[in-house]
């Protein structure tokens, strides 16, 4: 009992005095000395932007050996609201600001196209605009109504708030209340995973994601949007109709090392790891 | 073979009709290669009293637990000879149906952690009475046989832990009874409890004469004296527990053939 | 010291009440049950058919998990060879470990189109409780075992000495001997079930709805908050701190009734 | 059998509980000869039920192993992760894991013991104090773990300032495995027979020498399957970590630097980034290679501790 009694102090007190010493640090000191910058950067937010920043992090550490980028997630309103509290240097969104945001600086660093995907055993082509609304509304539930098999139609959908919802119903002009799933997902793969496993779903993903597990044995298919061919590549020319940017936000205008590392991640030294990571480069 | 538990052979009925006796010819019993006693043969009379008496570590426990074979559940214990109940051995009984027919009462009361109640009718049921009735009519004869019918009829549902040692030793030995065993083995059952309830205990087990046949192992030479018609008497002798002297009361306590017997009944030795 | 439990589950609630004051203040809680739907984007708060795919989750988990879990244990005290029951003990420990993630993904990936085989879409109800059933077992079975382990050898022999058979020992005596630890077991295990995540976000198909049958699609609270808190701003982001207190007040309801049912039915 | 014989029966009595459960099952084949129609029945029921546990249990393994052993190497586990966890290793990964459990452990082993005993030995199950504690730690073992996660950002990260750490990460986890690791550890204790604590403190041991030598060594079953469980839930926690001890995948120089776990290493790359997957099977199975051995060692040594105290005569 002894024991346990002094050990239980012990630990808390041992807590106590690491956490103070970790008040007296710092917390995200962006020392700036516009030369060479030096000290920690904090990015929160996006989960589908945060490998893409982690390893653009990485590239800028190598070539500042004094800085360190610390990339965390929690989904882009912690983007957004860590940015605004400045509890992080940047914030990482993965939709546009929306109008009471503008408060806030969007660095665009890379685009994200938005596709609709089914099944690769499924023999439909190509869905129009109104086929899709009527899918999603469930005033088509059977494939044989667009073409296909007589089976019913798996409406994969996202969770609402999610930015590829957003975008998906903005261009679809569907109200969310209006959708009709039959699954709904939260990330990529996820849907991906969903539509792969069941030959009669249909649902949307962001275009790299779905393009990469596509060419790599997935058994799923990108169907176009309006007659054009859902690629990267038409993303990035502009041809593709859906799209969104991945962006990088800060509180007020970037100085020092914020805006020594968005300008890199802007710039052409970060292209190939936007392009590895299955995002669409933004053209400068 | 066994004695169906049902109406017609309550107690009172078993009167007329002798229990089998046990027989353990040339019995020992080995933990490890250690010897717990050896040789042993001994006779334990249908429907009498029969008290073994020894000093501490003389095998007498083991003894006992050879008859119900519940020494096979210690894995390192090795038995050799051949036990009798009535005329058939032991091993070529089915186990269950030889411990139903002898009962086993234990130095340290061990009722289960359920109601009063349930810690009878639980063994009924298991060994196939059904009847609501039935169980309810046993459960009464045999808690009054004991003497606790009055103390617990009004809460019958009470966890038996919460009985006194004594009330629950009697809770035992009614356990026990309700399987209407042939014979019942005793491991002190007095020794964990007062002189009081000991008292209670005793007068239950000389209520059994002639009803079962009961083997006893007790330290209490005095008790032993009082309700045991034979005694058997277990000695450490070449590191190993040895049947030194057995027969009835009078003989064995009035005129021991062995030097031991009468050094020990007379208080000199162990 | 012992207090720190209370101060940590105080803290978690008040943490939840600060978080959620904002909406309750402006709406109130009855707006979480009334509304039409849940579309907070458009501001209405049903959680009710949330409420409901936690429940039928986590009951069918448990109801599932319970008995196998307590089979288990006894298997491996009673029935099994010892090396066996060394190995089955050594696996269950190790699926304990195994990140929910893992789990979520074989559901994903192996168990939906199983079930889409039998009745589209596959995400469901029921695939919800399989994979929860899978990941509860461990709880159930290694705290029942660890009781059984604790029941006094005495009984044991009383048993046997009464010529008792092994079901007849485990069923009559052992279980009850061993029933507050059992219960202990399966209370874990039910928390575990409530509070999971992310494998239930996988697999079961978190539309918003109350269930006809297993193999619609559900959502549970937990999955709401995990689908929606990355994007969820003012309003919406506290509703599904809601989500979350009503979860805190189910888990007290069941954990109040457990103590309850439980009352006077030890005897130990 | 006898408690007065000092035959080398004694021993077994001794050794009580596991002796006789060894020799129930010991005399498998007895029980079996003698088997009742009322006993077939449960018998093949268990059997089945282990059966089809085993099957499930094992088709999941099988098939994190049939994936993920053909991507280990000893240099996936000696590099760090490149490209977003599709190339490199997992090396720092592992480190920060280990780093954020044996935090949690720190925390969490001497506070749970603790209170547990103080519970069983100290407070009566039934007082109010006990019944309050008891409640709190059902409530909290259902808190789901991604409520976990945001207090713990809250509270940890925020409120004491820690930041995403591993240390606000293992502080976070303590809070989650406590109720675990309390709840089995008071199992243990009711298993200690009364008489043990009665008859040492005839004998005039002090408490805390019952404590150590009697009490945790009969409890230790108990307290073994609270750390395994609670060892278990540490590393497999996702959504309470990701807001905690955060995204980083550096090599962790102390305890203030963020670290990623193994299980948020799995989920991203199983669920975040694009071509992961067979990364992500491969970090499963090095988790369960990692459990393997936690779970190895702490039985062992839960036992070496046990044996030490019990069987000494």
């Amino acid at each position: 009992m002894k024991n346990l009694r002094i050990l239980a102090p012990l630990s808390i007190g041992a807590a106590t005095c690491l956490l103070l010493q970790s008040c007296s640090k710092p917390p995200s000191a962006a020392n700036q000395s516009a030369n060479t910058p030096q000290g920690k950067l904090v990015l929160t937010g996006s989960s589908t932007v945060a490998p893409l920043a982690s390893e653009i992090g990485k590239r800028y550490e190598a070539e500042h050996p004094g800085v360190r980028v610390d990339v965390q997630t929690g989904g882009s309103s912690r983007g957004i609201a860590d940015a605004r509290q400045r509890v992080a240097d940047i914030g990482m969104v993965s939709r546009s600001l929306k109008g009471t945001e503008k408060d806030l600086q969007a660095f665009t660093i890379a685009k994200d196209g938005i596709s609709v995907i089914i099944n690769s055993d499924n023999p439909v082509k190509s869905l129009n605009a109104r086929q899709i609304v009527d899918i999603y509304t469930d005033k088509i539930n059977n494939w044989k109504q667009v073409g296909g098999l007589d089976a019913p139609i798996t409406v994969v959908n996202k969770a609402e708030g999610r930015s590829t919802l957003e975008l998906f119903s903005e261009h679809f002009k569907l109200k969310t209340e209006d959708i009709k799933p039959d699954v709904v997902i939260g990330d990529n793969e996820q849907g991906i995973k969903t539509v792969a496993g069941n030959p009669n779903a249909v649902g949307y993903v962001s275009i790299g994601s779905g393009e990469y597990a596509a060419t790599h044995q997935t058994p799923i298919k990108l169907l176009p949007v309006a007659g054009v061919a859902a690629s990267i590549t038409n993303v990035s020319n502009g041809t593709f109709p859906i799209s969104r940017p991945l962006n990088l936000v800060t509180n007020k205008s970037p100085t020092g090392l914020t805006k020594d590392f968005i300008d890199f991640a802007r710039s052409q030294q970060a292209q190939d790891v936007v392009k590895e990571q299955y995002f669409v480069p933004v053209s400068q | 073979m066994t004695k169906p538990i049902t109406r017609e052979q309550d107690l009172a009925s078993l009167t007329g009709n002798n229990p089998l006796s046990m027989k353990a010819e040339r019995l020992s019993l080995f933990y490890g290669n250690k010897s717990a006693f050896k040789d042993v043969s001994l006779e334990i009379k249908s429907g009498g009293i029969t008290a073994l008496i020894g000093p501490s570590g003389c095998g007498k426990t083991s003894f006992l637990t050879c008859l119900n074979r519940l020494a096979e559940l210690t894995p390192s214990c090795k038995v050799s000879g051949r036990i009798l109940l009535g005329n058939r051995d032991v091993q070529a009984l089915n186990v269950i149906s030889l411990r139903r027919q002898v009962g086993m009462l234990f130095q340290k009361p061990n009722p289960f952690p359920l109601s009063i109640f349930r810690n009878i009718e639980f063994p009924l049921r298991e060994h196939g009475v059904r009847s609501r009735e039935e169980i309810d009519r046993i459960v009464e004869d045999v808690l009054r046989n004991v003497g606790l019918w009055d103390e617990v009829k009004n809460r019958l549902k009470a966890p038996a832990l919460s009985l006194s040692g004594g009330q629950q030793q009697r809770l035992c030995l009614a356990r026990a009874l309700a399987l209407k065993p042939e014979v019942l083995l005793m491991d002190e059952p007095c020794s964990a409890l007062d002189p009081i309830s000991s008292a209670v205990v005793e007068d239950l087990i000389t209520s059994l004469h002639g009803k079962y046949t009961v083997l006893v192992v007790t330290h209490n030479l005095a008790q032993a004296r009082r309700i045991a018609d034979e005694v058997a008497l277990f000695w450490v002798a070449d590191e190993t527990g040895q049947l030194i002297e057995s027969g009835p009361v009078a003989q064995v306590f009035e005129s021991p053939q062995h030097a031991v017997t009468a050094a020990y009944i007379n208080g000199r030795r162990g | 010291m012992a207090l720190l439990a209370a101060a940590i589950v105080l803290l978690i609630i008040l943490f939840l009440v600060w978080e959620t004051l904002p909406i309750l203040q402006s709406i109130g809680l009855a707006r979480f049950f009334n509304d039409s739907s849940w579309h907070p984007t458009s501001e209405e708060f049903n959680l009710l058919p949330m409420l409901w795919g936690t429940l039928l989750v986590t009951v069918g988990a448990v109801l599932i998990a319970t008995p196998l879990g307590i089979a288990s244990a006894i298997f491996c005290h009673y029935y099994a060879p010892r090396a066996i029951a060394n190995l089955y003990r050594r696996l269950v420990e190790l699926l304990a470990g195994i990140p929910s993630v893992v789990y979520g993904f074989w559901g994903l990936v192996v168990l939906v189109p199983i079930i889409g085989r039998i009745r589209p879409p596959g995400a469901s109800l029921l695939a919800g409780i399989l994979i929860l059933t899978l990941m509860i077992l461990p709880t159930i079975t290694l705290v029942a075992d660890a009781s059984l382990t604790s029941v006094p050898p005495e009984y044991l022999r009383g048993c046997a000495a009464m010529g008792l058979g092994r079901w007849a020992t485990v069923h009559g005596v052992v279980l009850p001997a061993a029933s507050s630890g059992l219960l202990t077991g399966v209370i874990l295990g039910t928390g575990r079930a409530i509070g999971e995540t992310m494998a239930v976000l996988m697999v079961c198909g978190n539309v918003v709805q109350t269930p006809k049958n297993v193999f619609e699609p559900v959502r549970t609270l937990t999955a709401n908050i995990a689908l929606e808190m990355a994007y969820a701003t003012g309003h919406h982001r506290a509703a599904l701190f809601v989500s979350g207190l009503v979860l805190m007040v189910i888990v007290f309801v069941l954990v109040i009734a457990a103590e309850l049912l439980n009352r006077g039915r030890i005897y130990v | 059998m006898s408690k007065n014989s000092p035959t080398p029966g004694q021993e077994d009595e001794l050794q009580l509980t596991s002796t006789l459960k060894r020799a129930v099952t010991r005399s498998l084949p007895l029980w079996i000869s003698s088997l009742q129609p009322a006993e077939l029945l449960p018998t093949v029921i268990l059997w089945a039920v282990a059966t089809v546990v085993t099957g499930a249990l094992l088709w999941l393994l099988s098939d994190v192993f049939w994936h993920g052993t053909g991507q280990i190497s000893w240099e996936f586990l000696t590099t760090s992760p490149s490209n977003a966890g599709r190339d490199g290793g997992i090396a720092p990964i592992v480190v920060s894991t280990s780093l954020i459990v044996g935090v949690c452990m720190a925390v969490s082993v001497p506070l749970g013991l603790g209170t547990a005993v103080l519970l069983a030995e100290f407070a009566s199950n039934s007082s109010g104090l006990g019944q309050l504690v008891r409640l709190s730690l059902d409530v909290l073992a259902g808190v789901p773990s991604i409520v976990f996660g945001l207090f713990g950002n809250a509270f940890f990260c925020k409120t004491l300032g820690l930041g995403f750490s591993i240390l606000s990460g293992g502080l976070t986890l303590a809070c989650m495995v406590l109720p675990i690791l309390i709840r089995s550890t008071q199992e243990g204790f009711r298993a200690v027979p009364e008489d043990y604590r009665r008859c040492a403190a005839a004998l005039g041991i002090s408490r805390t020498a019952i404590l150590w030598e009697l009490l945790l060594p009969a409890a230790m079953p108990g307290v073994t399957v609270g750390l395994l469980l609670g060892l278990g839930r540490a590393l497999s926690e996702t959504a309470a970590l990701i807001f905690t001890s955060g995204y980083v995948d550096r090599m962790p120089e102390s305890l203030f630097d963020s670290g990623r776990a193994l299980s948020i290493h799995i989920y991203d790359l199983a669920m975040n980034v694009s071509g992961g997957e067979p990364h992500a099977y491969a970090t499963a199975l090095v988790l369960v290679g990692f459990l393997v051995l936690i779970n190895g060692t702490t039985s062992w040594l839960a036992e070496r501790f046990r044996q030490s105290k019990i069987f000494v005569l």
